[in-house]
């Protein structure tokens, strides 16, 4: 053999892995962003980037932080998957100049990587994860500014089912973590009314996700007879679901879960399928009163032409917002100094989604939730 | 007793989807014995094509034409444009492998699959197209207490049809008994004056051809596509071409048609989360028993 | 570092050992040249390359098509994280547990199935790798915690509080194990049993009517392969130290079988190879975000276009056996 | 060579009793009793399509024979499995060639040692020193298999790489590496040439002698049958129509018809005529 593909193989391997030593450190705030950039949710991670670039842009017009200091901002994609999530937090932690990521989309992929900023001391703030086990696990450096699933749930049993004077109520959900998440904390959430026989669970299933058709679990749900029929899955599967429920006769009201509903959900259903169509969904970005949600929106449309349609990029944004408002505060970039502050010292901070405030574990406090329903223009309005 | 005789409706109009996917594998397998990974995204693809048509040609093609014939323009012009895709993809990714054996032609075939996909979700964009609503009037009829839709009668129909169709030129023409001698065996089949090529240009046409249909239909049927919905059909309809016997048309048929009912079955009468679990149980039950799948001859080992 | 080179196996020329000390030396070294990122990145590379080696003996070395090798692949994580979690046993003492859990699992579940020939067994495998991935979604006996998974899996312990924790202690864990597992390949490749196993892989027939019990070795085949599939869990598992079913999809087993074909079937270099391609091109390309699997799929084809063998394919006839050259030569017609 | 008269009882080195074998409708092997002594050579012959490649089938255990038993030195093997008959010393080669194409004619040979092995999964990755001795043993049984056959200057060609008569050599080498008590050979000349079909005989009858083997082999070229076969059976249609030395079976009349059909007298005679030349 002669000098052969052995010496060859590993002189390019280690060149190739030789190429990410950390760039010399300018005077700026390195703030980093983990999201699905690339994947089946390529759409939201996207607007996510968008989101932290406008609020990035922001803070940089009002003379940046720390006396002048620019933010900069360093997007990894994780593609949406659990291993590429632990390899994204992987590489902003390796970048010493990185003072905190705003990370990612999604709680399968948020946990991995959750794991690795802890080990490394790294503040890490999720904007797409709603499980409420992320918080549980008494972690010193994850925070997350949306809310969490077992509020959600609440809400639905407190408000939604009195709304409809409901007593059969079908739960379905689409075996995500998300979505099966959403669906347990609202059957644990309605178990009390359950034990007290005033309202009776008459479904309670998944429907695959990525699948087109659901005539056969919806002709079991009409069978059941619900009162009120609540979908915890993302919108692609409830726009399928609506539709198929009209042709087969389902004329209970739809209420979606926070990721069911928005104008993807209208564009594909058409709107005479999606008016009186429901949702519980924290406050979309056209309704935040906020005037931080108003500049924040104004230049974003401005930028992009459309304001994003889904919560979560406006939390990414306001989880880059009160980092930067913990590194102006403390004057520093060390993440335990940041944790404690975030944890105990940020309360009502005004932020784009409302009054920001963390608690013990991490959670973002006071998270509103409203009923929206889609009007006969296709707009998404408060309807409560 | 109604809602049984609906649910099989519905089961039926999803394994006639699988059905006429299946036909493209079968027909692919059985002229190559190639597992063609790719087929599912001719399905995408002519999906997209079709809602290209529709949706940008629409005001031009049904003032011409009208809305049937916006619908028979959109399928010609997909199904075409896949005949060519299927043989450049045959002729590049497949025909230069081929000689080496089956194996390497899988990973070729799953590498045409990814760029295909991708290639769709770099024209179209990653978010979900929605089918114009409007096209096909979602008329809700009742039969009893049966509820079905006009669309679901009209795929039906249509499935029915290219299938009997395919079925007829296969089993009944001297050009099918060509096909079936090249899929029996492709040596002997040459020596007796079948032009392989010829054979294997038909198969490599049609098939794709059949599948951009199908994703036409899946589109007005569902009115949403995604770029990696072709991923799912290809996976169940390669299940439904192997559960009939692979390389075998009138099993492919078989094969999906049953595998539309077992979901149904599964998703109705187990749970709907556990309804794959089921399908593939069944399957893996039945190639225990039968071997080489429901209507594939068994092969005796000549020794 | 106990010597690469067992004795008694084929002799090999003094410049080709060199060349396999210093890609040791090579690997040895790595760690302490490149960033964490780059260090996980060649964990990864590790997993794959053992899930390559685990698979390169049922589909290398036998020739039987396996579509569903993710599924054993997650038995042995899901075994590692529900035990740690559940009762708390240590990691390392999970790694033969996890190995047996999965080998257990491909006995039980290939024995029906064994008889089948090529494209229906590669149908078969592939429907029971999406029966694990289907099962762990929907949470049996609230055992998988469903599509969360399970998380909270401790790091492996080397006992008296020592961890394997860091991206450098992991990454020798995984290319111990990988190396460990070559060797016994090797010697393997080189022992009855592998030569029965390429017995059956040529001809099926004649295989049997030569003494091998082809079910058997088959089933042997299978059963190791989850075995090693298994540790590669086990030790995934520990790394992420949380589970979910989205790391075991069909998409997993189509990698794995690109690995071994791209790599050259029964090759244990190639493998090594198929496993760098695959593990670290969708890496290098990152940045090209949407264009990566576009280049990735044309890659594959051209792979296939240009070494349909494989990029390092198993050279057979390279076996000189010293102690028959060395009988007094007898010369024939 | 046995002394053909003297076909007792006693040496039976396999039988057959009735065996039968249907495949659908048609009885492809029908009530046939088969009787090889030891150390001769037996020849089975027959038109096409006779049964005779179904009765190996049936005795080397790839099919199951509906009715009749078969016994290997007493036994009855009727039904076992062809990895446990070859074990019991029952080596066959195949009608058309099944060598291990990709694989070098040394490992091919020592497919045959495979059953005479035992290591195991732990023994092989350990090499244990049993192992190791064992695959010394292997390696050196077939080189002087290979030898035997002259073919040792092809030991690392692969063996789709060689000449077809090497490759009908390389077969019979890879049955004989098993050490087996009976070898049964299908076809064994076909494809050769008359060189070759000389050697092949010669070896053969060699083998007798220095292997302490006996051999059932099915052929059509009948100077190998007339020239080194000991005891010759006939079979048409499924069924044992003759059996007797070579010398009775050249000239018995129901043979002749087996072979060319009923047909008028004159055929016949010059048929007969030729065998006094």
């Amino acid at each position: 053999m002669k000098i052969s593909r052995y010496v060859l193989m590993v002189g390019v391997l280690l060149l190739v892995f030789s190429l990410g030593t950390a760039f010399a450190a300018k005077n700026t705030v390195v703030i980093g962003l983990q999201g699905p950039i690339t994947g089946s949710w390529a759409y939201e991670g996207q607007m996510a980037k968008q989101s932290c670039e406008i609020a990035a842009e922001l803070i940089n017009k009002k003379g940046g932080i720390m006396g002048g200091k620019m933010i900069e901002l360093r997007v990894v994609d994780d593609a949406g998957e659990p291993k590429t999530g632990a390899l994204a937090a992987q590489k902003l932690v390796g970048q010493k100049d990185v003072v905190a990521s705003v990370s990612t989309y999604g709680s399968s992929v948020c946990e991995p990587a959750s794991n690795i900023y802890e080990k490394f001391k790294k503040v890490n703030i999720g904007y797409g994860v709603t499980a409420v086990r992320l918080t549980q696990r008494d972690f010193k450096f994850f925070f997350r500014t949306c809310g969490r699933d077992d509020s959600q749930g609440r809400f639905f049993a407190d408000v939604v089912t009195k709304k409809f004077a409901a007593k059969r109520i079908a739960i379905m959900h689409d075996n995500t973590a998300f979505g099966k998440g959403l669906a347990e904390d609202t059957k644990g959430a309605l178990q009390s009314l359950v034990d007290a026989g005033t309202i009776e669970i008459v479904y309670y299933d998944a429907i695959t996700p990525g699948e087109k058709d659901f005539h056969v679990p919806l002709t079991n749900l009409r069978e059941a007879k619900p009162e009120v029929w609540y979908f915890t899955g993302y919108y692609a599967e409830a726009a399928l679901l609506v539709s198929q429920a009209r042709d087969i006769g389902i004329t209970c009201p739809f209420v979606g879960g926070n990721a069911a509903i928005n104008d993807e959900f209208v564009k594909i259903a058409g709107i005479d399928l999606a008016k009186g169509c429901f949702m519980t969904n924290e406050p979309l970005p056209s309704d935040l009163p906020y005037p931080e949600a108003k500049e924040f929106l104004a230049a974003y449309k401005a930028k992009f032409g459309e304001i994003p349609s889904s919560p979560w990029p406006i939390y990414a944004a306001d989880a880059l917002n009160i980092i930067a408002y913990a590194v102006d505060k403390t004057g520093s970039v060390d993440s335990e100094v940041l944790a404690a502050y975030l944890r105990n010292d940020v309360n009502g901070v005004p932020g784009i989604t409302g009054p920001i405030g963390f608690t013990e574990q991490g959670d973002r406090e006071g998270v509103p939730f409203y009923l929206y329903v889609v009007d006969d223009k296709g707009n998404i309005v408060v309807s409560e | 007793m109604h809602v049984i005789l609906e649910q099989l409706i519905n089961g039926l109009t999803i394994g006639s989807f699988y059905a006429l996917i299946a036909l493209g594998y079968s027909m692919v397998y059985g002229v190559l014995k190639l597992i063609n990974f790719a087929h599912g995204d001719f399905f995408t693809l002519g999906s997209y094509l079709g809602y290209t048509v529709l949706v940008f040609g629409s005001a031009l093609i049904t003032s011409h034409f009208g809305l049937w014939g916006g619908l028979i323009v959109a399928m010609t012009v997909a199904a075409v444009s896949l005949a060519a895709v299927g043989l450049i993809v045959e002729r590049l990714a497949y025909r230069p492998v081929y000689p080496a054996g089956r194996l390497p032609a899988v990973v070729s075939a799953l590498g045409a699959s990814i760029f295909l996909q991708n290639t769709i979700m770099v024209i179209w964009g990653p978010r979900f197209q929605a089918y114009p609503s409007k096209l096909i009037p979602n008329v809700h009829l009742q039969l009893g207490d049966i509820h079905i839709t006009l669309l679901q009668i009209l795929i039906l129909l249509m499935s029915f049809i290219l299938m009997g169709s395919l079925y007829f030129i296969v089993q009944k023409t001297t050009f099918g008994a060509a096909i079936r001698a090249t899929a029996l065996d492709r040596d002997t089949a040459s020596l007796m004056g079948i032009n392989i090529n010829k054979v294997i240009f038909f198969v490599f046409t049609l098939g794709p051809a059949l599948g951009a249909m199908t994703g036409i239909m899946v589109g007005m049927y569902y009115r949403q596509i995604s770029f990696t919905m072709g991923w799912n059909y290809g996976l169940k309809a390669f299940t439904a071409s192997v559960l009939g016997g692979i390389g075998n048309i009138p099993g492919a048929m078989l094969g999906g048609l049953i595998l539309g009912v077992l979901e149904m079955l599964g998703a109705a009468y187990i749970s709907a989360a556990w309804k794959d679990v089921f399908v593939f149980l069944i399957l893996i039950l039945v190639l225990i028993f039968r071997p080489t799948g429901i209507l594939g001859e068994k092969l005796a080992e000549k020794v | 570092m106990e010597s690469i080179k067992p004795s008694g196996i084929k002799s090999i020329a003094t410049s080709q050992r060199a060349q396999i000390l210093i890609v040791i030396g090579a690997f040895m070294a790595y760690p302490f040249f490149a960033s964490d990122y780059f260090i996980d990145i060649a964990f990864f590379f590790g997993i794959y390359a053992l899930l390559g080696l685990s698979l390169n003996i049922v589909l290398g070395e036998v020739g039987l098509f396996d579509l569903g090798h993710a599924g054993f692949y997650a038995i042995g994580a899901y075994t590692t994280a529900i035990l740690n979690t559940k009762f708390g046993i240590p990691i390392l003492v999970l790694l033969p547990i996890s190995a047996l859990a999965a080998a257990l699992f491909a006995y039980i579940v290939c024995s029906p199935v064994i008889h089948l020939q090529g494209d229906y067994l590669l149908i078969v495998t592939l429907g029971m790798g999406e029966i694990v991935r289907l099962a762990l979604i929907n949470n049996p006996f609230d055992l998988t915690g469903g599509p969360n998974g399970v998380f909270g899996i401790d790091f492996p312990s080397l006992g008296g509080g020592l961890f394997i924790d860091s991206s450098i202690e992991f990454y020798y864990l995984i290319w111990i194990i990988v190396a460990l597992s070559i060797l016994g390949l090797i010697r393997l490749q080189n022992s009855r049993i592998g030569r029965a196993w390429n017995y059956i892989r040529e001809d099926e027939t004649a295989a049997s009517a030569n003494g091998v019990d082809v079910k058997n070795y088959k089933l042997l085949a299978f059963v190791l392969g989850a075995a090693l599939a298994g540790v590669a869990g086990n030790v995934y598992a520990s790394k992420l130290m949380c589970v979910s079913p989205e790391s075991f999809t069909f998409w997993e087993s189509c990698l794995m079988f690109c690995i071994v074909l791209i790599g050259g079937m029964g090759s244990i270099p190639g493998v090594l190879i198929g496993a760098a391609f695959i593990s670290l091109f969708p890496e290098i390309f990152r940045p090209f975000a949407m264009y990566r699997m576009l280049v990735f799929g044309s890659a594959m084809m051209l792979m296939m276009m240009f070494r349909p063998g494989g990029f390092w394919p198993r050279k057979r006839g390279a076996v000189e056996f010293r102690s028959i050259l060395g009988a007094p030569g007898r010369d024939d017609g | 060579m046995a002394d053909p008269k003297a076909r007792s009882q006693a040496d039976i080195v396999l039988e057959t009793k009735r065996l039968t074998k249907i495949f659908g409708g048609l009885t492809a092997v029908n009530h046939v009793d088969l009787r090889v002594h030891k150390g001769e050579i037996l020849s089975l012959i027959g038109p096409n399509g006779a049964g005779k490649t179904t009765v190996f089938n049936v005795v080397s255990g790839i099919y199951k024979p509906e009715v009749g038993n078969v016994f290997f030195n007493g036994r009855d093997i009727t039904g076992h499995k062809p990895h446990q008959i070859v074990s019991y010393g029952v080596a066959r080669t195949f009608q058309n060639i099944r060598l291990f194409p990709d694989m070098t004619c040394l490992e091919n040979i020592m497919a045959g040692q495979h059953c005479r092995g035992k290591a195991g999964l732990f023994s092989s990755i350990f090499r244990t020193s049993g192992q190791r001795r064992e695959e010394t043993r292997i390696q050196e049984v077939a080189a002087s298999r290979l030898h035997q056959v002259k073919l040792w200057k092809f030991h690392d060609d692969l063996a789709k790489n060689i000449a077809y008569g090497s490759q009908r050599m390389l077969e019979i080498a890879r049955a004989l590496a098993s050490d087996p008590d009976l070898l049964v050979l299908d076809e064994p000349s076909s494809g050769l040439n008359p060189r070759e079909t000389e050697n092949l005989m010669e070896f053969l009858t060699g083998l007798i002698e220095t292997d302490d083997v006996t051999i059932l082999l099915i052929e059509h070229d009948m100077n190998v049958v007339m020239g080194i076969s000991d005891w010759v059976v006939v079979m048409d249609e499924g069924r044992k129509i003759a059996e007797g030395r070579p010398e009775e079976i050249y000239t018995n009349q129901r043979v002749i018809e087996a072979y060319l059909g009923k047909d008028d007298e004159e055929e016949e005679a010059a048929y007969a005529a030729t065998v006094e030349h």
